[in-house]
């Protein structure tokens, strides 16, 4: 493919699957002039005003919009400007979107695909850089991923909109301009399937979005320490591939699981959870959590800085578990 | 088989635009509000003999809003309820063993026991669903209307709701959403009054909901919501707007709930006086004198619409009950399609 | 203490504090009348109709305006009627009510509690029976409690109405009429401690609110086989009281969690995350999960009786829990 | 100290009810005005020069609204704002230094770097919080009218919010339950015709967004925002009725940002005339126009109105860009309370 950046890449999954398909509308607010970020930039001028549609501001009824659009057979792509806002859609999403296909025993079908944008970009605070998705491994019904790089973000935008669930596509604002290609293993998976991107027998590091980064930049600088550090990126929450990452705890007895959004009640509460109980006898020390701490996130660079987990602080978590020992 | 019958009945309506009003045409109304009350009637004894769990939330007194709107839609006009929606679902043309076996929980209830009373879905009949989310289907009932319009064919949307959900926010995003697209909705608001157990002017200080649409340019209409004949007519200028591409359209019905706000409701935040009032106003009763004066039926057509309709909603429960419940094994089932 | 209700008891509690602090203000759909449950009865007629405010539908801004009295120096009480409509609610509850102190570097304060009813009981259906406090874990700013008995909530709500912080007041509908007496353990802890409800060498069972009893039940039929288990109520989420988890489980070695709400994403992956972090070494077995199946919730009784965990999975699970070996 | 004097020009301006417009009291909205545009364009040239970051929405243009509002206010009558509100806090007095050190990330900022640009509070000020949710301190503002009603000090609160902010729920809601509860809160749109990129007739087919609030029978003006003595006018008939228990009132005050939606915005989606138009509206520029005619005060008044601002506002720069950061171990404190 080619040399696309995150966003371009989006915009690419995104137009491929409105040039094929006549029933897949965009909304969302100034989305017909690309959306504050541009990533639907020219999809208007391209397929028309139709099918990229401006809203008014109003989250909740807009989502709750293309959750009716989709009833009636229509496969909506709505765009949520920061997942921040996603508290103002949470009853169409959580009480509509999600569970309809169960309450309605199988009647009706939600083709949606809410695409969000979040995380810590910029110094624009508490409003509008959290990360959420922890939330949404709690909403049965609802998938959710969340791509790392421009080859999954395309793929995995294209596998969203023809999937006939709703599915959370959760973006990272700091990504958006990265070109970084994708990994071989990262490339063209089944929507379900976490990406091993480094093989190593010591230390498995399962990162999340933006998080994959920085775990694989702890890797490197791992690896010159003499620690071989597998590293997984886990692409999708919902469905979890929970078989990728014990057979990688099974081979490597020790886990930190990394993610940007605070730790507590956060997607690294599961994926432990759900690790221990597969594989506790495996595990040679706790399975570490490097992630935000509990707070809201904080506007000043040094304290914003501070909130997002870095290279330094899972190198130095990798240190821990390494170094753990019953006591 | 009984469900096509209503389907096709409702087609007719709608085939002569507003609805014709001859006789035949009339007495099907009178059939259809009197095959609602008696489903709610035996619901609710199947409730008190606790044959019937749930949270039950009954239209009884409300039929003519029900009837008098879906028979001037088209089989495959879409329409969104609520909490209170076995009328509407009814009336849409739900099959009423399949919807009773939904209220008693059995795997042969349109949504195999899992939605329940305040959640019936009947897909087929263009019934597309109900929500215990107060306000919650008037944004789903927009998007159905920006559905229809991509598609072109001239088919509308309607969603029921109360006077109590026109004060919730996503009423108002999508009254404003609505008339900005000019999307082929239709707003149906049954205002019975009370929202649980306090009366409207507790929610609102505004008179009369229509006010809102009116702010919008959305064409509005506030009718006597126990008069049939009222509620079809309002509703055929909907129908008529929606379809010819002129927009959305608000229509508030005046009515009132002749039962509890739920099955078990002490209702002591009413006075008796008021409620016998209103059993004068009985829907099916006024339009039984209406149909009197215009000869339009003879004494037993109207002992006959009371007597079928009775048998017809015994046999659904004859049907619900003795139906299987759904196994255990469901409950984790469908949650992804 | 006479014997209450849990319902009366969360009324005793509400008026105790309303009769002492004339700045304690209830807010709610119909709480003037009571409320559909009765928890407010009589309270209008006691203090006037200024204290107990009936409301519009319009959960979303009641949130607002009770965090805004609260931010003017009330300390406001909003009931939400049920959990799944405080979807309506999240952003001023998450964004402000929890976000605001912090943001405003401890200039404001929000001295608001949120009384909402949740969980399954009664076939109402997927839109009245969810359980989801587990993604208020992930709100920094929040306090949560679930209390499990009378003598609890009434102790608790006195201590979130005193709290200068938003605290998220959890009951259970399936519990109102519960008139068991508190353990002693239960009664007059701190809002921030859990309550040992059961000591017993063998497993710790950990329970949630209305799964506390059925936690109970399950020690006693276990007894009879032998089986002694401690028997740990968590009564407050936020903060929640790990320390006294950890020292049982490095007693016991062997955990259960259990509660109400889906398992995936649930309290119990937190609890799992936390324990192991610090028992690893002392875990004879993985950290076991008790929940709901991952499905909205169904409303015909075979369904919602399956859908809810009791008794017997409970002790199920603590037999898996003790004849786990490494395979 | 700074903060001190505004507050009590503040306190004189209501101390005269619906605000006097003596010369002096002219003058000093004037010097009000100046202030605003001053730090609003310093901020702007340290954005430019990434001695300041985030995201900063600017208020250049509407100063005549928020020193017009304010000036009718006590320092006890609380004030909300929205994501572009330094101009609001700074006519509630908010101290320059602190708010500049606030942008600028310092510990010395009134959120010791916390807030940041859309999350301004100035508690001390009045200046109760800003939000970076468009529409959330609707609700807020009605919570501290409640509680200023029950204390019955005579207390009003303030929010102020944008077209865009008119078409979400909890605006909606929010009217309602003013008017329900008679509560003592003003509603002040200032209306600049875009919502970011798209103009407000894309968002609603509402043209002016008091008549929302005409449905409910608050009492409203439209007036032009560019024109303080326009807006004062309005808003002491608000403040007056509000103090007296009449209720709340809403105050759309049309105007225009001069600027981008926010630093940076390349502003494509605007014609140069349209913005060439407004800048002959400039609502300083207007004001001395009409103190020139009124002989209001000396041409040394007027340049000394925009000499001392600017001095005031380079203090404020040179007070924050000297100031330490907080430390990083803060981003876990203050939490809980
Ligand atoms: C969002 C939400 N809030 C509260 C409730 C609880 N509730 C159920 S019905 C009802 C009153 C609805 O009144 P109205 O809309 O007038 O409908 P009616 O019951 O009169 O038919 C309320 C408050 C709910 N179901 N949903
Ligand atoms: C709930 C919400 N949705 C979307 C946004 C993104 N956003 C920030 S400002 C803005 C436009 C607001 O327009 P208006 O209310 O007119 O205020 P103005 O920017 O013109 O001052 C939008 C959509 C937001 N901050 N909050
Ligand atoms: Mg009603
Ligand atoms: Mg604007």
């Amino acid at each position: 493919m080619p040399e696309l950046s995150y966003l371009e890449a989006i915009r690419s999954g995104l137009l491929a699957e409105m040039r094929e398909d006549s029933s897949v509308y965009v909304f969302g607010e100034d989305v017909a002039l690309g959306g504050p970020f541009g990533v639907t930039q020219g999809i208007a001028e391209e397929l028309g005003e139709h099918r990229v549609v401006n809203t008014p501001i109003s989250e909740g009824t807009v989502m709750g919009v293309a959750i009716g659009a989709a009833l009636s057979g229509l496969r909506p792509v709505v765009e949520i400007m920061f997942v921040d806002f996603i508290t103002l859609a949470m009853d169409q999403l959580v009480n509509h979107a999600a569970k309809l296909h169960y309450m309605s025993g199988g009647q009706l079908k939600v083709p949606l695909t809410v695409r969000v944008q979040c995380g810590v970009q910029g110094n624009m605070g508490a409003h509008h850089s959290q990360s959420l998705e922890s939330w949404f491994l709690h909403v049965p019904g609802l998938k959710v991923v969340m791509p790392s790089n421009p080859a999954d973000a395309e793929s995995l935008m294209r596998d969203a909109i023809r999937d006939d669930n709703p599915v959370l596509f959760i973006e990272h604002r700091a990504l958006y301009f990265s070109r970084a290609e994708a990994s071989e293993g990262g490339s063209g998976l089944a929507m379900d399937r976490a990406a091993v991107l480094r093989e190593g027998p010591d230390v498995t590091v399962a990162a999340l979005s933006r998080m994959v980064g920085p775990a694989l930049e702890a890797a490197e600088a791992l690896a010159d320490e003499g620690v071989s550090v597998e590293v997984v990126d886990l692409r999708s929450l919902v469905p979890l591939d929970i078989d990728t990452l014990v057979d990688s705890v099974r081979k490597t007895s020790r886990l930190v699981v990394v993610h940007e959004a605070v730790e507590q009640g956060g997607v690294g509460a599961e994926v432990a959870a759900r690790v221990q109980e597969r594989a506790l006898y495996y595990l040679d020390s706790p399975i570490l959590r490097v992630a935000a701490p509990n707070a809201p996130v904080p506007c000043a660079p040094p304290l914003e800085n501070y909130f997002v987990p870095d290279k330094e602080r899972i190198v130095e978590a990798v240190h821990r578990a390494l170094s753990s020992q019953p006591s | 088989m009984k469900a096509a019958k209503r389907g096709s009945t409702a087609k007719q309506g709608s085939a002569r635009g507003a609805g014709g009003n001859g006789n035949r045409e009339l007495l099907s109304l009178l059939r259809r509000m009197w095959v609602i009350r008696a489903f709610e009637e035996k619901v609710s004894a199947l409730y008190a003999a606790r044959e019937i769990v749930g949270l039950l939330h009954l239209g009884i007194g409300q039929e003519a809003v029900a009837v008098g709107v879906c028979s001037l839609l088209d089989a495959d006009d879409q329409v969104y309820g609520g909490h209170r929606s076995h009328g509407h679902a009814i009336a849409k043309g739900a099959d009423l063993n399949r919807l009773m076996a939904e209220l008693a929980g059995r795997v042969t209830g349109y949504c195999r026991g899992k939605g329940g009373s305040m959640h019936v879905v009947a897909a087929e009949t263009g019934f597309v669903t109900a929500s215990g989310v107060v306000g919650g289907t008037v944004p789903l009932a927009l998007g159905a209307a920006f559905a229809a319009r991509e598609k072109g064919a001239g088919r509308v949307a309607v969603v029921f709701f109360g006077d109590g959900a026109g004060q919730t926010g996503p009423f108002h995003e999508s009254l404003n959403i609505a008339s900005l697209w000019r999307l082929p909705v239709i707003f149906v608001c049954e205002n019975n009054g009370y929202a649980e157990f306090t009366p409207l002017s507790a929610h609102t200080k505004v008179e009369r909901l229509a006010q809102h649409a009116g702010t919008y340019g959305i064409p509005s209409a506030t009718v006597d919501g126990n008069d049939i004949l009222a509620v079809r007519k309002a509703m055929g200028r909907a129908v008529d707007n929606a379809r010819a591409g002129k927009g959305p359209t608000f229509v508030e019905c005046l009515t009132y709930r002749l039962r509890g706000h739920y099955e078990g409701d002490p209702g002591k935040y009413r006075e008796l006086s008021q409620l016998a009032d209103w059993k004068k106003k009985d829907p099916i009763a006024r339009f039984v004198r209406v149909l009197k004066r215009r000869q339009a039926a003879s004494a037993e057509d109207f002992a006959k619409a009371e007597s079928d309709a009775r048998a017809l909603v015994e046999a659904a429960a004859e049907f619900a009950l003795s139906s299987p419940w759904p196994e255990p094994e469901e409950t984790a089932t469908q949650v992804c399609a």
